[in-house]
């Protein structure tokens, strides 16, 4: 790595004790060793296992759980279903007022994603607990289900959640987060030539080394350590609380050190129903995601169809855009209205376009609810917006990276979302991509700076 | 069979922080008899090291080397609310209340040095090494150590301070989705080297030059862990990964990690980074949050590489074998 | 639930425990001898994060089962440092910032020490090689190689 | 119910064990004890046989036999096997292959089994406690056996007439989206005497390209001549789809990794 300190030298004080000194991690002493406790280190006398029975389906209606058999399992110490979770209802934004109470901890009446959460077993042994697990017995009356966000946004498209009564998340801007910004019509109008081009991504995983997982421990003085490694302590210590009907009191977090997140972390899934088992059974319980359940269960990086049309000058001024997103946020909300509405925000990208439309849908349909991870709500319009960037170059036979220079947003410039550009240096790491390189642009690009427009 | 190179190139910023939802941390600071500094967070560290970088943003507050601090955090007996580690926010949020407290802790400190040596508080600086010195003439001079014996056993001082960083919610206004989404924003330009095999369709990513603008590398060594992290899962986000390779078919999903496909060690492109420093206005010495901005560019770049080797264009993540090997045919088609 | 004996030697000490039949070595040196450098990603041979090593072979310890590993050697990360003093892949991997997370250091050291032990000057070919049994999400492995390059190089050097 | 190991002495008193209900045989326990961990609580006992003699590796006269539980990575490292040791190291990462065994990759479904790829174009015979079988009689019928494999047993071929190639996206380590063996016997000229080719992910299990084999016979193993051979890859086989790869990508580079493996 190299820093390159002649830019920005004047705006920037150097010469600190600690910082900007690349100090040794304290932690990496005890990852090397081995001694870095992370949450499943713990092991507690008497711990149960939870293991989660799911929806083998898609979507179908519940029409009787039958847990007998399970119950008299060798080893089986406790079976949970909907009706022993006291507020039966996933809560992730509430504190905030964004989110909806859309989703159950464990499903009731109904499964709207092939692996939804039905049963909660608890026993002795993970064998133990996989052997009752196997004896549940679900009866199930399968629903058709919808896949793709187009077919469930038609009208008589199977509804994936009721709480909605459509399959997108109604804001209070309406079916979509809307920026407007111009007049994006009229910036057509004028433009030399116009793209239209749709780009799709699929869910993509966090796949932390360290699957998600808890173990809490019944205290003696009536409260329950939680032992997590959630991204969010009070996030998922507040949900808790609200889900056991618990005052937050008796709830003890202890975190902080994690095997990687990645924004896979902070969907506070295992917690609530850990907890509720430590307190029923007055044990301890580790409710550890298995790899399968990691890498399929656990919220994804949300699916994402974006849809760009911009008017462009043959001199290569983009006059006007319009960018359509579609979030797929799986049967359930979690983070993914707030993802859809960042990226309303993020669009049109780093550049100054003076006519700018853009709508952002959250939609919902019959697969694993999908959240937050690294660059949520960013990445993948990312990636539309620069391939897009360098379609639009090449149309009008102009270098990509010139291009970019031509339309780069600089300090003072006023963004679609109104608010007026600070701090920008997009100009200075294209100048500086160049050399590195060897992609050479014309002088008058290396001679910008973001702070000002010269001529 | 041919192989075919391209390059490709991509700019991007990234924000820090979610306004859209209020985004508080807290921080409190206190030292110990003897002058050491305990930092209390419930913010969590992933593994990208945030203890790490707020114990080196308190010694610098408070102005003692970073080994005289320890960090407690994530357990919610004790550490004061942090909303979590997520939207790049880590570094930002915290790093400001950790300086904040630290603050508070430095100038009841200096107060307590102050009337140890008999001298006002404001003419007192730290040496960066554990001692508090009159400005221009360092030969007065008394140790952390000693201050803080005092403070504890002679004058009843707590040195300690509270830090409390807030975002406020901002409400996008329905209309014309006027908002403030996030505060600062990070800068990136990366440039991809590709060879295409035009048989296969298999893509090997030959090198990436990635240029990142964080505002403050606080420990270069740590950024650069990040962002060499973050530009192989760039890659692998562009060539490789989904739960859901089907999709919207929901078959055939993978399970483990040979089936869920990632750039192996035998894989890893040659990686070039240089960070540029503008330091934000409201960032903790300025910094932004690199963590999750240094995974996007090396998307879109490695696409225009792609297309700039064989003259298609793969619209969906991810760019694999099959669908480049698709679209050959169907340009070979005509 | 059947419990059977088990016996086997751990970083050099006699460890003697009994375990359920069909116990994986993983869960037997975690939760019964309190050794949980070995880490479990997966339990499907995925990840190599609960890599060990028995008489002298890297091998993952949650596909082996406790009782097949009676009189066996048995060598794990929490080990490798003698007397305080680190081994010198626990240096380097400190030295060349190698970790981040650190969930999959343990095993990505195992890896590297069977490799050293016996090709104590690998080629860069060779370390890929070598921990391509091991996954690591955080870094981009390119640090990893590193370290591993590096102790060899520290090794050589000690050697000369 | 829970999980129990037995471990006999002799593969007889084994086999014996294994055909009660819910046994299953352990090997290098790479597939069974991953189930079992996985929560296939079908299996409630593992068998095996603690029978070094199962673990040697004999080679003479130009002939080798594989005991079933030797390992991926003992062959590898053998130093009369270097012609199989390609097709041993495809096998997994350095862990694994100090795991897997011969008899348990006789089992493993596609897209894993690279070194059953190589068997079958080896026209290894299987021996069992009951017998000997030819290698592809014995694939056909591997999900109903409930025989211990004992040992593979083939003529060493040698490094020029042996070729094997397997194509994962993911390096070094990384699962099949196909493998190919090959074994060529060619005269001084390069005319191809004899083919046996054999192909991994092409259906459940390994099965042989006996069109190909059949175009090659003949012919040099030049771009010209390897074309009907190539045009012929396709006959026959159900590639699989999965995470990896769909069937239809694995159909259409098929021909190009076999051209490039027969022209190497």
């Amino acid at each position: 790595m190299e820093l390159r300190k002649d830019y920005f030298a004047d705006v920037r004080k150097d010469g600190l004790h600690e910082i900007g000194q690349p100090r040794p991690r304290l932690d990496s002493p005890g990852h090397v060793t081995g001694k870095t406790a992370y949450f499943a280190d713990r092991n507690f006398p008497g711990m149960l296992h939870l293991k989660m029975v799911r929806s083998p389906h898609h979507h179908a209606r519940i029409r009787s759980i039958d847990t007998s058999e399970a119950e008299k399992h060798p080893g089986v110490v406790k079976i949970l279903t909907a009706k022993d979770v006291p507020h039966n209802v996933y809560t992730i934004l509430i504190l905030i007022q964004i989110g909806p109470e859309d989703e159950t901890v464990l499903a009731d009446g109904k499964v709207r994603w092939k692996g939804e959460a039905v049963v909660a077993v608890l026993a002795e042994t993970e064998r133990a607990a996989q052997e009752a697990a196997a004896k549940v017995k679900v009866d199930y009356e399968v629903l058709p289900a919808v896949f793709d966000m187009e077919e469930a946004l038609k009208p008589g498209a199977p509804l994936v959640n009721e709480y909605h009564g459509q399959n997108y998340y109604l804001y209070d801007s309406g079916e979509c987060r809307k920026v407007r910004f111009g007049d994006v019509e009229a910036g057509f109008a004028g433009a030399d030539h116009i793209l239209e081009q749709s780009y799709q991504s699929s869910p993509i995983e966090h796949a932390p080394t360290e699957t998600t997982g808890c173990v809490v421990v019944p205290e003696s003085n009536d409260r329950f350590t939680c032992y997590t490694n959630t991204q969010a302590m009070f996030f998922t210590l507040d949900n808790a609380s609200i889900i056991l009907q618990m005052p937050g009191s008796k709830l003890h977090f202890v975190g902080g050190t994690v095997g990687g997140g990645f924004g896979g972390k902070v969907d506070v899934i295992v917690e609530p129903i850990a907890i509720l088992a430590a307190k029923l059974t007055g044990r301890p319980v580790c409710f550890i995601y298995s790899r399968e359940e990691e890498m399929q269960i656990s919220s994804p990086r949300a699916a994402e169809k974006v849809v760009i049309k911009d008017g462009v000058m043959k001199d290569g001024r983009i006059v006007a855009r319009k960018v359509t997103g579609y979030t797929d946020a799986g049967a359930y909300s979690r983070h993914s209205p707030y993802g859809a509405q960042k990226g309303a925000a993020h669009y049109p990208g780093p550049y100054t376009i003076p006519n700018v439309w853009i709508d952002t849908y959250c939609v919902y349909t019959n697969r694993t609810p999908s959240s937050a991870m690294r660059g949520f709500g960013v990445t993948i319009g990312d990636f539309a917006l620069e391939v897009q960037m360098d379609k639009l170059a090449r149309l009008i036979g102009m270098d990509p990276l010139e291009f970019r220079f031509i339309n780069a947003y600089r300090d003072g410039d006023m963004k679609a979302h109104r608010q007026p550009t600070e701090g920008a240096a997009l100009i200075e790491c294209m100048q500086e991509a160049s050399r590195a390189a060897n992609w050479p642009v014309a002088e008058k690009y290396m001679a910008m700076s973001s702070y000002r427009k010269e001529a | 069979m041919a192989i075919r190179r391209g390059r490709g190139v991509a700019a991007i910023n990234y924000p820090t922080g979610m306004n859209l939802g209020g985004d508080p941390t807290q921080a409190l600071v206190h030292s110990t008899p003897t002058g050491n500094f305990m930092v209390t967070l419930s913010s969590v560290d992933l593994g990208q090291g945030m203890k790490q970088i707020m114990a080196q943003i308190c010694a610098e507050t408070i102005g003692v080397p970073t080994d005289r601090v320890v960090i407690d955090t994530a357990d919610t007996d004790t550490g004061p609310h942090c909303m979590g580690t997520f939207a790049s926010r880590g570094t930002h949020r915290a790093g400001n209340a950790v300086i904040q407290a630290a603050k508070e802790a430095r100038q009841v400190m200096l107060e307590v040095a102050a009337e140890e040596l008999e001298v006002n508080a404001s003419d007192l600086e730290t040496d960066g090494q554990g001692n508090i010195q009159v400005k221009g003439a360092p030969q007065k001079s008394i140790s952390i150590f000693d201050v803080a014996l005092s403070a504890h056993f002679k004058r009843g001082r707590s040195i300690s301070g509270r830090g409390m960083f807030l975002i406020p919610r901002s409400y996008p206004e329905k209309e014309t989705g006027a908002m403030k989404p996030s505060t600062c924003y990070a800068h990136a330009c990366t440039v991809a080297e590709v060879e295409v095999d035009d048989e296969t369709g298999e893509v090997t990513v030959l090198a990436v030059k990635n240029v990142f603008e964080i505002g403050r590398a606080l420990n270069p060594k740590m950024v650069e862990q990040q962002l060499v992290g973050g530009s192989w899962m760039g890659i692998s986000h562009a060539l490789y990964e989904t739960t859901e390779p089907y999709y919207p078919n929901r078959d055939h999903g993978g399970t483990d990690f040979n089936q869920y496909l990632m750039p192996g060690p035998g894989d890893l492109a040659k990686t070039e980074i240089i960070v540029l420093e503008r330091p934000s206005a409201d960032g903790p010495f300025g910094a932004k949050g690199p963590g999750e901005m240094c995974a996007n560019p090396q998307i879109p770049a490695v696409a225009n590489a792609v297309f700039d080797a064989v003259g298609v264009r793969v619209d969906t993540l991810p760019i694999t074998p099959e669908r480049i090997l698709r679209a050959l045919k169907a340009q070979a088609a005509g | 639930m059947a419990k059977v004996p088990v016996q086997f030697m751990l970083n050099g000490s006699e460890k003697a425990e009994f375990v359920e039949s069909g116990t994986t070595l993983l869960n037997a040196l975690r939760d019964k001898i309190g050794d949980t450098s070995p880490k479990g990603g997966c339990h499907q041979g995925t990840c190599g994060a609960c890599s060990v090593i028995i008489d002298g072979e890297l091998r993952l310890s949650c596909l082996t089962l406790a009782e097949t590993c009676i009189g066996a050697d048995i060598k794990t990360t929490a080990g490798l440092a003698e007397g305080g003093v680190l081994h010198p892949l626990q240096r380097a991997f400190l030295d060349a910032f190698a970790t981040q997370c650190g969930f999959c250091t343990p095993g990505m050291i195992m890896a590297a020490k069977v490799l050293l032990d016996r090709t104590p000057n690998p080629s860069r070919e060779d370390v890929v090689e070598a921990l391509s049994g091991n996954i690591c999400r955080c870094t981009g492995y390119e640090p990893i190689i590193q370290a591993v390059l590096l102790a060899a190089r520290a090794n050589s050097q000690n050697a000369a | 119910m829970s999980l129990a190991l037995q471990t006999f002495s002799t593969v007889k008193d084994a086999s014996a064990a294994l055909q009660a209900a819910g046994s299953r045989y352990l090997g290098g326990g790479t597939l069974v004890v991953r189930a079992a961990n996985e929560g296939d609580v079908s299996v409630s006992s593992l068998v095996r046989v603690a029978d070094p003699g199962l673990s040697r590796i004999a080679v003479s006269g130009g002939k080798v036999r594989l005991g079933a539980s030797a390992t991926m990575a003992a062959i590898a490292r053998h130093p009369e096997l270097a012609a199989l040791a390609p097709a041993a190291r495809a096998v997994g990462g350095p862990a694994i292959r100090n795991m897997a065994t011969v008899g348990g990759n006789l089992f493993a479904p596609a897209p894993y089994g690279d070194f059953a790829v190589a068997l079958l174009a080896l026209d290894a015979t299987v021996f069992t406690e009951d017998g000997e079988m030819p290698i592809e009689t014995f694939l056909t019928g591997r999900d109903t056996s409930r025989v211990i494999v004992t040992a593979v047993g083939f003529s060493l071929p040698s490094m020029e007439s042996f070729r094997f190639l397997k194509v994962s996206r993911v390096k070094p380590k990384g699962v099949s989206v196909l493998s190919i063996a090959a074994l060529l016997q060619r005269t001084a000229d390069g005319t191809v005497t004899s083919a046996r080719i054999a192909l991994g992910c092409m259906a459940d299990r390994p099965i042989r390209a006996l069109a190909t084999e059949k175009a090659l016979l003949g012919s040099k193993l030049t771009p010209q001549e390897i074309a009907p051979a190539l045009a012929a890859a396709g006959e026959g086989i159900t590639p699989i789809t999965d995470p990896i790869a769909s069937a239809w990508y694995r159909a259409e580079v098929l021909p190009v990794h076999l051209g490039r493996l027969l022209s190497q």
